[in-house]
């Protein structure tokens, strides 16, 4: 494990072209790394989130993307991800791959991806379309009771990014509150790299909690609210007004092109977009 | 008090359906609002899962989305997102799961994935998460949804979540573990299958509205039940409890969010 | 859920032929609960557990057994189950069926039952001679790259048993410290039977702990000491020094089989059973 | 202080050929006092996982099971036993696994299931445990074992966990993702495979004993590496180490267990 900043560990880490899945399941959303990927200028990464969220909105709508495997793409509680469907719709800036599952069928993916198996197997995917427009949707044979299956090819992205509370300075990692598929997306990647709230001298003792330990982690980045807008539990809430603010900043190209400059193209860093925001502090 | 408005009615009609310590896996918006109004009355002891994790969760104001804080700081416990669906709903441990979509079809099938054809559609909808597989493996699902020619059609533009196929027991021939959908719950009345065909028929109708109101809000020729029941009003008590819970949710959702002054120092 | 007697849960949930998992590795081992189905005289049992340690050595020597589902079965760090030799080298008190897996392929089963998947998927049993004395174990093909695999049959015990430090009124159980595989195998049983060291109002709070909710649960049974060879974190140590004397006790039949009149036959139950055996006291 | 034991020689051997922050999979005994030793001495920052769960473990007296509370009391975290054969030592996170045996054949081949045959056996052994698969995945594993003609055998009666098959690259062939057993550390000296058939020749011997002492305890006849190395005497500083090691373990173990007096109120 390296800590280093985050510009110097998305160059480090994250090429054009690769798969790279930054995970979060409504919480601890790396918002931070996601805006940096735009700063950098990557270019037909293959995006892998179960639910994309503003941050794949914006990758996506800044061109940034050539592809995205994904379970449910909307924002939550408000609507559609207006970069997503425009990019799908139109395909503007550029066409979009779609990788489609159900969360049930990623989460699978993911654990096989995590336990370094070819394929995950679920009672998922019945007797509904999704298989029909994604042919990596199988089937397998039970070899005792002869029962038909659905079959994923395990995901194992290139690079993993997560947001986490908590690292110590070996870099073991520890996350808690909901921790969605973070730990298996991480297990299953060839780099991991995670941007935390905090850097401590020890973790808090949780013996059955979730850490990622040293020796699975490539690069520790110090980024202190970089989850917002999403919220890292014990440290700030997500801030609801900006997912539904988002809805009209990302409607049309234009706007969401000025704002995208503004606040992330011309600022340098996670503290510019912050301060760019006016977020209010304590 | 005032009237009910039709998400009220919605709401409290779902909630009636719910029954203590019956194990919800719950979604975000009308499902969320009923099973805890649930919760606040007649069910004290329901078990509410919503799919990021949270298991046995007592939210004192509705979360906006599936994985607010509150969640997870009121929930028994947490687990990560992959067993949620595995050790828990595809092993069959949920007696209810929720769902919506843009489209509902005559047997329950529902879309919720795109309008036009997959690869050049003229809406891309948010697509499936955990609906196909709740769909599945809950014991029994109850579908939310406003009704309209559009959203209540004749035939779904992609298949997303399986009802009852094309009908008259084809679901139990599939590997689905769940009965699937025994109600659509709608800002008119609820819609459930007949026992035989699997056709849904209107079955109740919120006090005040009609069989013709439903009727022109379905775009199939909508059958009756044997006894078309009237759903009474929401009582002044359930009313009480349910927008007292939207006033603490307003409440609380209307707090800027702080974050410490050390990130943000420029501004 | 109901709060019973561990008589009475035993008596309403594990009957003759039953499949019964005892789990717990190496901590948190349910002796109470052993050797309460000794007492009840249970028989034709098919046992499952990863690691038979004493408590399977007892119900074996006793004759509950027919069958046995396991991955390791020694005396840990000490040597032979000398009970679970004799039935296995020379049939005695009985013959015992045995179905042998490794510890991997044992965890995959249980995975799958706690899933209610009908197989388990690992890389594993590799070029060894357990799959020739274990029908069981199959192999599978990667649907995606065709692959060859290592596949076990899920376990779906009839009953499980559990021993844990804490459940709450409502018949929540948390388990923290060592839990092996206790989780996989209670989610993957017909029925669930816990015995703990203390039921309080309200489990401390433990947002990313391990706890069977209530309506996982069958039975839930106060039995202080449960565990006792075996330990509970928290609650007591490893009786070390009495594993190490077991290897005496159990070494010939007649030893052994005035051992368990004494401390177990002839006593009414794990109270008992404790004071029979002058443990210490603080 | 007096002479080391062949124990001691063993364990110290282990400990030298591990290298700090490397991942080892623990197993109890001789292992386990290996790893220790070498956290002690120049590997304070080497990763220990015992396989009940317990990851980069820090236990300050030997654990007796493999699963003491103080290997959890003192592990950065505990992991439930699934995970760690999946997403650890399956996912090809261990550097060195450790493995014991009554029998291991000249390439490698373990048995820890039976002497005799497998429905009749003369000695029925404790099974394979971890061991199939961590002689597969760990990316090296070290065999430690006293030697005897009845434990360096031509022939297993079982194969248990394979080492390199028939030799000569057969490994290489098959869907294990680790090297292979790297080094046999037995009462005399190494054993380490021969870089294209795989045979286990005598490698390195403990200063003091004698090419003969092993050809007699080895079944098959044994060759000799190029160069037989002589590993040098125990250092007063690792002996002192092991020792207060082993007397710590010795003391705390010794520690009658005491449950809360309610639970013994009769006695």
């Amino acid at each position: 494990m390296r800590l280093m900043s985050l510009r110097e560990a998305l160059a480090a880490h994250v090429a054009d072209g690769d798969c790279v899945a930054l995970e979060g399941f409504t919480h601890l959303i790396p918002f931070a790394a996601g805006h940096e990927l735009i700063r950098q200028g990557r270019r037909n990464l293959h995006l892998v989130r179960m639910t994309p969220d503003l941050i794949y909105d914006q990758l996506i709508g800044m061109g940034c993307a050539k592809r995205l495997t994904f379970s449910w793409g909307g924002n939550p509680g408000i609507g559609s991800l207006h970069r997503l469907r425009d990019a799908v719709e139109h395909g503007w800036p550029r066409p979009l791959e779609l990788d489609e599952h159900s969360h049930a069928g990623m989460a699978a993916a993911f654990c096989a991806g995590a336990a370094r198996l070819p394929f995950g197997v679920l009672r998922g995917y019945l007797d509904n379309d999704l298989d029909k427009v994604n042919p990596r949707i199988g089937r397998i044979e039970c070899p005792f009771s002869g029962e038909r299956l659905a079959a994923v090819p395990a995901i194992n992205p290139d690079v993993t990014i997560l947001h986490a509370q908590c690292a110590d300075r070996e870099g073991n990692v520890a996350i808690h509150g909901i921790v969605g598929a973070q730990r298996e997306a991480a297990l299953a990647a060839g780099a991991l790299v995670v941007t935390v709230e905090e850097i401590v001298d020890q973790l808090a003792p949780a013996m059955n909690g979730i850490v990622l330990p040293h020796w699975t982690v490539d690069a520790v980045v110090h980024c202190p609210g970089g989850a917002y807008p999403s919220y890292a539990h014990g440290h700030y809430t997500r801030d609801n007004d900006f997912y539904q603010r988002w809805d009209a900043i990302s409607r049309d190209r234009d706007g969401f092109n000025d704002w995208m400059r503004e606040h992330v193209l011309e600022t340098n860093d996670h503290a510019g977009f912050l301060a760019s925001l006016r977020v209010e502090a304590a | 008090m005032s009237a009910a408005t039709r998400d009220e009615w919605m709401t409290v009609a779902a909630a009636r359906m719910l029954w203590n310590r019956c194990v919800c896996f719950v979604g975000i918006g009308l499902p969320s609002a009923a099973c805890n109004l649930a919760r606040f009355t007649h069910a004290p002891d329901i078990v509410l899962i919503y799919e990021s994790g949270t298991i046995g969760t007592r939210p004192d104001v509705l979360p906006l989305s599936i994985g607010d804080g509150e969640l997870a700081q009121t929930a028994s416990f947490v687990v990560p997102l992959p067993e949620v669906f595995s050790h828990y709903l595809q092993a069959g441990r949920v007696d209810v799961g929720f769902l919506g979509a843009a489209q509902v079809d005559r047997y329950g099938n529902l879309n919720s994935t795109v309008i036009g054809p997959y690869e050049s559609p003229t809406t891309r909808l948010p697509g499936g998460g955990g609906a196909p597989e709740i769909a599945a493996h809950a014991r029994q699902t109850f579908v939310m949804l406003k009704a309209s020619p559009r959203s209540l059609v004749e035939q779904l533009d992609f298949r997303t979540s399986a009802g009852y196929l094309d009908g008259h027991g084809a679901r139990a021939r599939t590997g689905a573990t769940g009965d699937g959908p025994r109600a659509v719950i709608t800002d008119f009345g609820i819609l459930t299958p007949h026992p035989r065909s699997d056709e849904l028929r209107l079955s109740a109708l919120y006090a005040g509205a009609t069989v013709e109101e439903a009727r022109a809000a379905v775009a199939w020729p909508l059958l009756l039940a044997e006894t078309v029941e009237t759903i009474a009003a929401p009582s002044e008590s359930e009313l009480a409890i349910l927008r007292a819970l939207h006033a603490r949710t307003r409440e609380a959702h209307s707090q800027p969010v702080v974050l410490p002054k050390s990130l943000v120092g420029g501004a």
